[in-house]
């Protein structure tokens, strides 16, 4: 299960354009160059470099692709996919192994932005010669149509908000279809003064924007947008365009003859198609991958357990397999609100109760679970911290003895009841029996409420109305960021002024004013390194109030074929980089 | 007694001496009602007995679930980690045969190491319960419908006929799957609507078998014996319909159970039984689909307690038909 | 005749009606009854009530529930537009409705799945009419004899064996300890008509075994029930050989009501084999619908349910028909 | 007539081809000896027919009388050999013009199945499949022994149609049996029986099931295609009153066994056995004064599982023990060879006088 | 046995002289069709206008063939179906439209015996429950406890009382009927509607059976109304006879004299029909039989007229046009005949005279010629 990037409301505060390396994450690898190989090796570093050209890149996949449409898409897989082959944005991360990927470049953009000095308005300049796939030239009118288009949320439904939230600035602006205005054009936070100019104006500063454009649709043109129908064709702007897309079935895409490499500095575009078989049972397309008919999971969301046993029991295997972070934590949210759970002794016993071993290997173990998570930074956040572990659980053991202390603190010495809501879905319901049964071990006695997987962050812990009347005491949660930045990662999470009351993310009810004002502090912090030190006090101070219980920081385990070149994690997605791949043998 | 036939009244004053000829030893004078007869006919069906057996087997295990499960085994649902390797994602789990031990009589689960034989047990309750509630209601909707459209016939009966024959034209498994998924899925919300799906949806069986009894035993000349000394429609219903119904009732709420058993299995089977942790023998099966490859017997344990349980019913059934209803040539 | 088939295709669409209404009711109003709005599903998790509300009013959702059902029906009947933004949509007669989540009306969702379907469940109900009834048969004819108590075992244990269970025995065994049967996704006959089969083989027989058992069960209570029947004896007093006794009057009278349950048992795996299908990884209607349950894609859980229900429908039209058409006792007045 | 003398050609090859044992002894056309039909069952070995004995010569007619359970019916299937095998324990002989049926081989008796011998069931409308035309099992019948052409033996079904009465055969003939009314229905079962123009007719409760117009229409056919067919007839029936229309000889069954055996006269007129004189006194009757009482037998039929040991009449017999006879123990026999056998212990003369002194003026 | 209770309800019984009236009874069964709206498509004329009356203790037997509507007649007197016409009378009290309630008493008085030994008992009852139902039923006080009361009549039945526990199945036929008949005693009715009760029987316990019904009768001053298709029992336990064609009676008079003088050609023909069982008489009988041709018309579309024309040797135009009245031709003979059949044509040779003479006239022959 992919978790969708989640949402940020719009901030207040600018930061400074902190394109430079981010930390964290390491150092930009030095055998990018001479390739690596072995297990893992696409973790830390290339695997197969190569620049030979053509052949066909086979993609597979468990379900249908949300949409093709770039306004729709939100998954990082998809986003990962459209950016790689078809959707070009003005700015794009540079798709290099390490903590380099993590960087913004200028795609569509000629360089990077002009920021006016009040840090409010953004000028960019579009690089000459972009076309479409029909050959008819991308303007700065296209770029600020696609941002459009992602306001008509009634027809275009699923995709991120953030543009939305952030450039309406008052104006309800119902996206193009409704849209007053003859050409269409008629939101005002956009400007195109010429053909290859695109002006933005935020409403107040905020430094995390050029993050936005990257999630957004890059160029969308009015003459051949079919609405809701869009993601059938969607015009192309990268090295690929759609031969043939066969909802449910297959995709297949082929060289784009406008596109023109010397615009483009970041994709490679080795093969000469791309395939795609959509709508797979799991378990086959493990067995595909295992036998070389398919190259890679479009959804990298690692293999089955049966294919991981198989993977890691046969070293041959095992030698093609990753299994990188790919930044998603997997948590549990206490509720403040919900007794006891608004005594920090009961939260703490939780703490100390989980077997967070247990918990790993109802995900897939050490390798295609994820590793143990001791705070609420994953490693691919500036400002993560492995020492930070203030309840000592980097064993994962259950600490019974504490935790009945806290119990015994808490008034509750014999235990408790309490209800754990957690989606009906794939790992998930095995998690909470893993977290009820370490819970058992102190007396406290939690029941376990499934419920149904597609309403759960909306409407069932997403609501906290709801989470009071029903009195979940534990939330199961998951959590990936949208883009690697503290904020846009922790914020949301803990903000105690960002409580929603449907589609909430502080599932804990968090509002600690300390916390709430180290935030705005990170937030009006310009330089990268110093706000990233006070995340990390955000972290500490957030382990303290023992609200969040980490389990793992998730690692999903992925077998590339052996023909695969040029593979590497990309840190940005927390995948491999499609945009680089090739194939050596050239079919 | 006279010589010739010419007896005045033989017939009217001296019971008939036939019975001479037939009770001849000192015997009391009992009748042998019919479900003796069937009772002694149910006691020579070797294959039918078994099947009883296991039943009542399994009843007592599902019974005694709590107690059985300190005996031989682990409290449902414990993790044991060190029967499982995490390292592998605990597949498959630690030693042969899914990990089959003295401790472990059935294996264990892999990912979590559960006690496959407490998962077998309660899982036994949970098929049990629905298959019997389900039953339960699919027989009583199905009795009140059927005798109600075979006895008073007319519009009534083409009313409740054609309302069976819609219930029957209902993609079942799609219906209940998808009505299902929409509801919440927390226990009591599940088995309540599973219970009324099975059941909402197999009485018709029941009820076009009880209609078209009523409809044959209506047209017997007893009814309109009863009706012509003066019994009213409840009393005919009651007394004289019911009881020659209970066979067939019987027959086949016998049959229709491993029927529901297979359902609410399937159900689970496809995501849409009890939510877990309750352990459930579809939903075992339906997770061992994940590593039949490599731990077979986390597959072939709860598929074979389902087999067991619904072959010792239909066992059972066929013997109490044949018991029942000698003319049925099955 | 005429006048009888008109009359039962009359009862046939009223059926379907009511049907269509009964299902329509449910996965409309079942969950507003759950405390959900199915609006909700359409849209993303960040989406505001303003979104969602927008997105109920573009899929009509709002309206009254027999607004929704008169346009559904309207659709199905003439087709109707779905709005798609700029463009509209023509979701052309049957318009079963529109998946939101596939941007695609159902009907060709359907339409594509179909093949599948009709492969697996043609080639297992060949297999199971040909199997059972030969069985039952023999059973019959042999009664009490060894072979008659294997059959019936054998029979008794395939009703009893669950499919989802036989099908994974089956492929362990089939697939990978033998590798007989290569698995891999489903080809088209017309494609690779080798592959095809190779594919559907073991859905085939799983499929097969099950109703295969009940076949034999029914035939051979049904033989055994015709041969005491007056005019078997009258057969034979005729002086007719054995093989004509039982091949020729018997068999008329044994496969009568057989023929009645396998066009409704076939029109029941038509509407979709889920189980097996699901089993096999087979893309047919049974997978459509569990994918489309799982993804709560209503509109095309709605549709594959009438569909299926169409076909269970039509199978019981035809099989009246064909009763009528082959006992002679059945008035068509 | 065409019909008859193909028969005869056919009958001769049949009896080159045939297997059966040489006869011996008189040349009776239909001769039953020591027949018994036994069927084991859960509860015990029910003996239906238990040492029957009789003949019948062509153009004569039979009357088998007796109720329900006295296994009749049960021999008339045993002479056709349409018991099966496996349920039912057949012994004795039955000699039909010189062959043994119950040694021969099945396919032998099949081959005279219908064509030299042929049967009329009691109840027409489950007697003939409902899902083939009364043509189409005529036609049948015809040519499973004849070897023509599915027009020729329409054509002779048609014509065997007419004979028997049905109206406008050619269009009646693809009827189905439903569409006939029940004495139609008879009718053309009597068509099918004789399509192959048989030596032997059985005729098992053929008016049972029809009303009393149409019973009396129905006998009057069987006895004119008799005449015709010059067939021997096996009437088997509960009714006196109908045997008494056609039958030459009676033989009154009772248990399984014959208790009494003579030509229809003298069974109507001199009855000997006191389960005759009994069903003689049970039978109201249409042509005389009325009487006061019926005479009936007490008590039941037995069991044919646990036949009375002895006469099996004993126990509803007013005689029994009379004088010392030894009713419980010795089991009657019926003189063989004369042309009134009577199974009684009863003396001869004893017998005729108490009919004559007691029971006649009763009746 | 006869209580006093018995006498004392006699001697309340009113002094009309018949027990039983009935005119103009109708029963016509609607033909239904259609799955979701039944519309009424025809009827099945069972019972189209029936009259007659039945004397205290007297024995009034029906004949005809089967369905002919005898059975159905009989189920309306007892109530067990709905007159669609015309009116029922018992002791002097219009019963035809009576209420469920009302009906339960009346149900004391009128009851019934049936056909099919097999059927007309509940195979789940023990005889006791069987037989003491009416009193159950009925709430009939029984100072001795119901199982005596039971095992009185059982006992009155000729059966024994100690079977009181057995199931009907360990019966043989006739004792069965025995206790068909004990059960319709139970209420000590005043008339009793016997429909075929001997029909299944076989010859040697038929005659019990009548025999008991003729005891019975005499000892408890018993009404019958006595159903049957077998003219020799109707003939032996009658006192007045009936004669049921397609719904309508076409004659009824004493029984000797209907035996003797038959005046409707059908009841001439049904009686020539019965066999003798007599093969010295067979010859004679054969002559004198009088064949009919042609099926019994469907009783959803009877013939015009006199419903017997189209199989009536005699009949005329004027047959088809005007229905023929029941009629007295002698005392208490009364007959529905245009033609009544003359002494000469009781030969096949007068027969064959008007045969010819009604040839002249063809009748409207709208029945399919068959047989």
């Amino acid at each position: 299960m992919r978790i969708k990037r989640g949402a940020v409301v719009a901030g207040t505060v600018a930061l400074a354009l902190g394109l430079s390396a981010c930390g964290g994450g390491g150092s930009s690898s030095d055998n990018a160059s001479k390739g690596a190989s072995g297990y893992n090796a696409g973790v830390h570093g290339i695997v197969n470099p190569s620049e030979k050209k053509g052949g066909t890149l086979r993609f597979g996949y468990t379900s249908d692709v949300d949409s093709l449409d770039p306004t729709r898409i939100y998954y990082a897989s998809g986003q990962n996919f459209m950016r790689a082959f078809y959707n070009r944005t003005l700015l794009t991360p540079a798709s290099k192994p390490g903590a380099d990927g993590l960087i913004l470049e200028p795609d569509m953009a000629e360089v990077l932005p002009e920021i006016s000095a009040d840090k409010l308005t953004y000028t960019f300049k579009l690089k000459k010669g972009l076309k479409f796939e029909d050959g008819t030239p991308v303007t700065s009118k296209d770029v600020k149509y696609g941002i459009e288009r992602s306001f008509a949320t009634d027809v275009l439904s699923g995709g991120p908000p953030y543009l939305k939230d952030m450039l309406d600035q008052g104006q309800n602006y119902p996206g193009p279809y409704k849209d007053t205005d003859p050409e269409k054009l008629g939101l005002k936070s956009v400007q195109t003064p010429d053909d290859s100019t695109i002006v933005f104006k935020l409403a107040a500063p905020f430094s995390d924007f050029p993050y936005l454009l990257v999630m957004a649709a890059g160029a969308v043109p009015k003459a051949k947008d079919t609405g809701e129908k869009y993601t059938n064709h969607p015009v192309s702007t990268g090295p690929y365009m759609v031969e043939k897309f066969d909802p449910g079935k297959k995709l297949t895409m082929v060289r784009n003859p406008n596109w023109d490499p010397a615009t483009d500095k970041t994709r490679k575009a080795l093969p000469d198609r791309i395939e795609m078989t959509l709508q797979m049972n799991a378990d086959e397309l493990d067995k595909q991958l295992l036998d070389g008919t398919l190259d890679l999971d479009f959804g990298q969301t690692g293999v089955q357990q049966a294919a991981q046993a198989k993977i890691l029991l046969d070293p041959n295997l095992k030698k093609n397999a990753d299994a990188p972070n790919n930044g998603a934590i997997r948590y549990a949210a206490l509720s403040t609100q919900v007794a006891p759970f608004d005594n920090v002794h009961c939260r703490k016993a939780v703490q100390y109760a989980t077997d967070k071993t247990a918990i790993q290997t109802a995900r897939g173990g050490s390798e295609n679970g994820g590793d143990i998570a001791v705070n609420m930074l994953p490693p691919n956040i500036g400002g993560h911290d492995p020492k930070l572990d203030p309840y000592n659980t980097k064993s994962g053991k259950p600490q019974v003895d504490k935790a009945k202390e806290e119990l015994k603190l808490c008034g509750k010495p014999n235990g408790f009841e309490t209800k754990i809501a957690v989606r009906n879905k794939g790992k998930e319901p095995k998690m909470a029996e893993a977290l009820q049964q370490s819970l058992a071990a102190v007396g406290i006695k939690a029941t376990i409420d499934q419920s149904d997987a597609s309403l759960y962050f909306r409407s069932t812990i997403g609501s906290p109305a709801n989470v009071h009347s029903k009195g979940y005491g534990i939330m199961v949660a998951g959590w990936l960021a949208d883009f690697p930045t503290g904020y846009g990662y922790l914020d949301v999470l803990v903000d105690g002024r960002l409580i929603l009351p449907s589609g909430n993310n502080n599932y804990e009810e968090l509002n600690d004013p300390e916390i709430n004002s180290l935030i705005d502090q990170a937030k009006a912090e310009p330089d990268a390194k110093k706000a990233q030190a006070i995340w990390s006090q955000i972290n500490a101070k957030v382990m303290d109030t023992a609200s969040l219980v980490p389990f793992v920081y998730e690692k999903a385990m992925n077998y590339r074929n052996p023909r695969l070149t040029n593979v590497f994690q990309d840190q940005y997605w927390g995948e491999w980089s499609f945009g680089q791949l090739g194939v050596s043998d050239g079919k | 007694m006279t010589l010739g036939p010419v007896t005045s009244s033989t017939d009217l004053t001296t019971p008939a001496e036939e019975e001479a000829s037939t009770v001849t030893d000192g015997k009391k004078i009992e009748g042998r009602s019919l479900g003796r007869i069937a009772w002694t006919r149910l006691k020579r069906d070797k294959v039918a007995l078994t099947g009883g057996g296991i039943i009542i087997f399994l009843i007592l295990v599902a019974i005694f679930a709590p107690v059985l499960n300190k005996l031989f085994g682990h409290p449902v649902n414990e993790f044991h980690q060190d029967k499982i390797d995490p390292n592998l994602g605990g597949i498959p789990p630690i030693g042969t045969w899914g990990g089959i031990s003295t401790d472990f009589l059935l294996g264990v689960q892999p990912v979590t190491g559960r006690d496959l034989f407490s998962q077998i047990i309660y899982g036994a309750q949970t098929s049990l319960l629905i298959a019997l509630l389900a039953t339960l209601l699919a027989v009583m909707i199905g009795i009140v419908v059927g005798i109600t459209a075979g006895f008073f016939g007319g519009w009534i009966d083409s009313l409740f006929s054609r309302f069976m024959d819609l219930i029957l034209a209902f993609p079942l498994i799609l219906f209940a799957i998808a009505l299902i998924s929409v509801l919440p899925p927390t226990y009591w919300y599940r088995v309540t609507v599973i219970v009324l799906i099975i059941g909402g949806f197999s009485w018709p069986y029941i009820g076009r078998i009880v209609r078209g009894q009523t409809l044959s035993l209506r047209e017997r000349e007893f009814v309109e014996a009863a009706r012509s000394i003066g019994a009213g429609n409840f009393r005919i219903i009651f007394r004289e319909l019911l009881p020659n119904l209970a066979a067939p009732i019987l027959v086949y709420s016998t049959l229709i159970i491993p029927t529901n058993i297979l359902f609410e299995a399937a159900l689970s089977f496809l995501g849409v039984g009890v939510p877990s942790p309750t352990p459930s023998w579809g939903r075992l099966l339906s997770d061992a689909v994940n590593y039949y490859e490599y731990d077979p017997m986390y597959m072939v344990v709860p598929g074979t307690a389902i087999f067991i349980t619904v072959l010792a019913f239909n066992l059972f059934g066929d013997g109490l038909r044949d018991a029942l209803d000698p003319k049925s040539n099955r | 005749m005429i006048n009888f088939i008109l009359r039962r295709v009359v009862t046939s669409v009223v059926l379907l009606i009511i049907i269509s209404m009964v299902t329509f009711g449910v996965f409309f109003m079942v969950p507003k009854l759950a405390g959900t709005n199915p609006a909700e599903l359409y849209v993303g998790k960040s989406a505001t009530p303003a979104d969602v509300a927008a997105t109920a009013r573009k899929l009509g959702l709002d309206k009254p529930i027999y607004v929704q059902y008169g346009e559904f029906m309207k659709g199905l009947v003439a087709g109707r537009e779905y709005d798609n933004g700029p463009d509209k949509t023509h979701c052309a007669a049957p318009c079963f409705g529109y998946s939101f989540r596939n941007d695609r009306p159902v009907w060709p969702l359907l339409l594509d799945r179909l093949p599948v379907t009709i492969s697996l469940t043609v080639g297992a109900a060949i297999i199971w009419l040909l199997g059972g009834v030969l069985a039952g048969v023999i059973s019959a004819l042999r009664r009490g004899s060894v072979l008659d108590r294997i059959v019936m075992v054998v029979a008794l244990a395939g009703v009893s064996l669950p499919i989802y269970f036989t099908g994974l025995l089956a492929q362990l065994f089939f697939v990978h300890n033998l590798h007989w049967f290569k698995g891999g996704e489903y080809v088209n006959f017309a494609d690779d008509p080798f592959g095809w089969a190779n594919k559907l083989f073991l859905g085939w027989v799983t499929l097969a075994l099950l109703y295969a058992a009940t076949y034999a069960r029914l035939t051979r209570a049904q033989m055994l029930e015709t041969v005491s029947e007056d005019y078997i004896r009258t057969a034979r007093a005729k002086g007719l050989r054995e093989r004509v006794v039982v091949g020729k009057h018997a068999m008329r009278s044994v496969l009568t009501p057989i023929v009645t349950i396998f066009g409704l048992d076939l029109g029941a795996a038509l509407g979709g084999a889920i189980l097996t299908e699901s089993v096999f990884s087979l893309p047919g209607i049974g997978r459509l619908s569990i994918d489309a349950v799982n993804t709560k894609d209503l509109p095309v859980v709605l549709g594959v349910t009438l569909f299926g229900a169409m076909f269970i429908v039509l199978a019981n039209f035809l099989v009246d028909i064909v009763y009528a058409v082959i006992d002679p006792r059945v008035r068509l007045s | 007539m065409k019909g008859v003398d193909m028969a005869t050609d056919l009958l001769a090859d049949g009896q080159s081809a045939s297997g059966g044992t040489a006869r011996s002894g008189p040349q009776t056309f239909l001769d039953v000896r020591d027949l018994r039909i036994h069927f084991p069952t859960d509860d015990g070995l029910v003996k239906a027919v238990d040492g029957l004995s009789f003949s019948l010569e062509r153009g004569r007619t039979l009357g088998i009388v007796g109720e329900s359970g006295s296994g009749k019916s049960v021999t008339s299937l045993g002479i056709l050999g349409l018991h099966r095998q496996s349920r039912a324990k057949v012994s004795g002989e039955v000699w039909l013009d010189g062959e043994e049926l119950i040694a021969a081989s099945a396919e032998r008796v099949r081959s005279l199945r219908g064509q030299r011998m042929s049967m009329i069931f009691q109840d027409p409308l489950t007697a003939m499949h409902p899902y083939f035309s009364v043509g189409a099992q005529i036609v049948e019948a015809y040519r499973v022994h004849h070897n023509v052409s599915k027009k020729v033996a329409r054509q002779h079904a048609i014509d065997m149609l007419g004979r028997v009465g049905i109206p406008q055969p050619a269009k009646r003939v693809d009827d189905y049996p439903h569409q006939f009314s029940g004495g139609m229905r008879q009718r053309a079962m009597i068509a099918m029986a004789l399509v192959n123009n048989p030596e032997l007719l059985i005729a098992d409760e053929p008016t049972t099931a029809l009303d009393v117009t149409v019973q009396a229409q129905i006998l009057d056919l069987i006895r004119d295609l008799q005449e015709e067919f010059q067939s021997a007839v096996i009437m088997i029936t509960h009714d006196l009153g109908v045997v008494a229309e056609l039958a030459d000889d009676i033989l009154v069954m009772y248990g399984g066994k014959s208790v009494e055996y003579g030509a229809a006269e003298t069974i109507f007129r001199r009855p000997e056995h006191p389960y005759a004189w009994g069903l003689l006194g049970s039978m109201p009757r249409v042509d005389r004064e009325v009487r006061e009482r019926l005479i009936p037998v007490k008590g039941t039929p037995p069991s044919l599982i646990n036949l009375p040991s002895g006469c099996a009449f004993h126990p509803r017999c007013p005689y029994e023990g009379r004088n010392g006879i030894p009713c419980r123990t010795q089991v009657p026999t019926l003189a063989e060879g004369s042309d009134h056998g009577v199974a009684c212990h009863i003396p001869p003369a004893d017998r005729q006088r108490i009919f004559s002194e007691d029971i006649a003026p009763a009746l | 046995m006869a209580s006093s209770t018995q006498t004392e309800r006699t001697a309340t019984r009113p002094a009309t002289d018949n027990l039983l009236e009935v005119s103009g009874l109708e029963k016509h069964f609607p033909i239904t069709r259609g799955a979701f709206v039944r519309r009424k498509v025809g009827a099945v004329h069972a019972v189209d206008g029936v009259d007659f009356s039945i004397r205290a203790g007297e024995t009034l037997g029906v004949v005809g063939e089967s369905g002919c509507g005898k059975s159905t007649t009989g189920r309306l007197v007892t109530r067990l179906l709905e007159p669609t016409g015309g009116k029922i009378t018992f002791e002097g009290r219009d019963i035809t439209h009576l209420s469920t309630g009302a009906m339960r008493d009346l149900r004391r008085d009128v009851q019934m015996i049936f056909q099919d030994p097999y059927s007309s008992l509940n195979p789940r009852h023990t005889v006791g429950t069987i037989v003491g139902a009416p009193l159950r039923v009925q709430k009939i006080p029984t100072p001795q406890g119901i199982k005596r009361a039971v095992q009185d009549l059982l006992e009155l039945v000729g059966l024994n009382p100690e079977h009181y526990n057995r199931y009907p199945h360990e019966f043989s036929g006739g004792q069965r009927q025995r206790i068909g008949i004990a059960r319709a005693l139970a209420l000590r009715p005043k008339l009793i509607v016997c429909d075929e009760p001997v029909s299944a029987l076989d010859v040697s316990i038929q005659a019990q059976v009548v025999n008991l019904l003729d005891d019975l009768q005499r000892e408890l001053n018993l009404t019958y109304m006595f159903i049957a298709h077998d003219l020799s029992v109707v003939k032996h336990i009658s006192d007045r006879v009936a004669v049921m064609y397609l719904g309508k009676i076409v004659e009824i008079a004493d029984r000797d004299a209907l035996y003797a003088t038959p005046f409707h050609p059908y009841t001439l023909a049904l009686l020539s029909a019965v066999p003798v069982p007599d093969p010295a008489r067979r010859d004679r009988a054969q002559r004198e039989r009088v064949l009919l041709t042609g099926d019994v018309p469907s009783p959803i579309d009877p013939p015009s007229g006199c419903r017997f024309r189209t199989r009536c040797w005699k009949a005329q135009d004027k047959c088809a046009q005007e229905v023929p009245p029941l009629r007295e031709l002698a005392s208490g003979h009364r007959v529905a005949c245009h033609f009544p059949v003359e002494e000469a044509e009781r030969t096949p040779q007068g027969r064959m005279a008007a045969q010819q003479a009604a040839a002249e006239i063809p009748p409207d022959n709208t029945a399919e010629p068959a047989l």
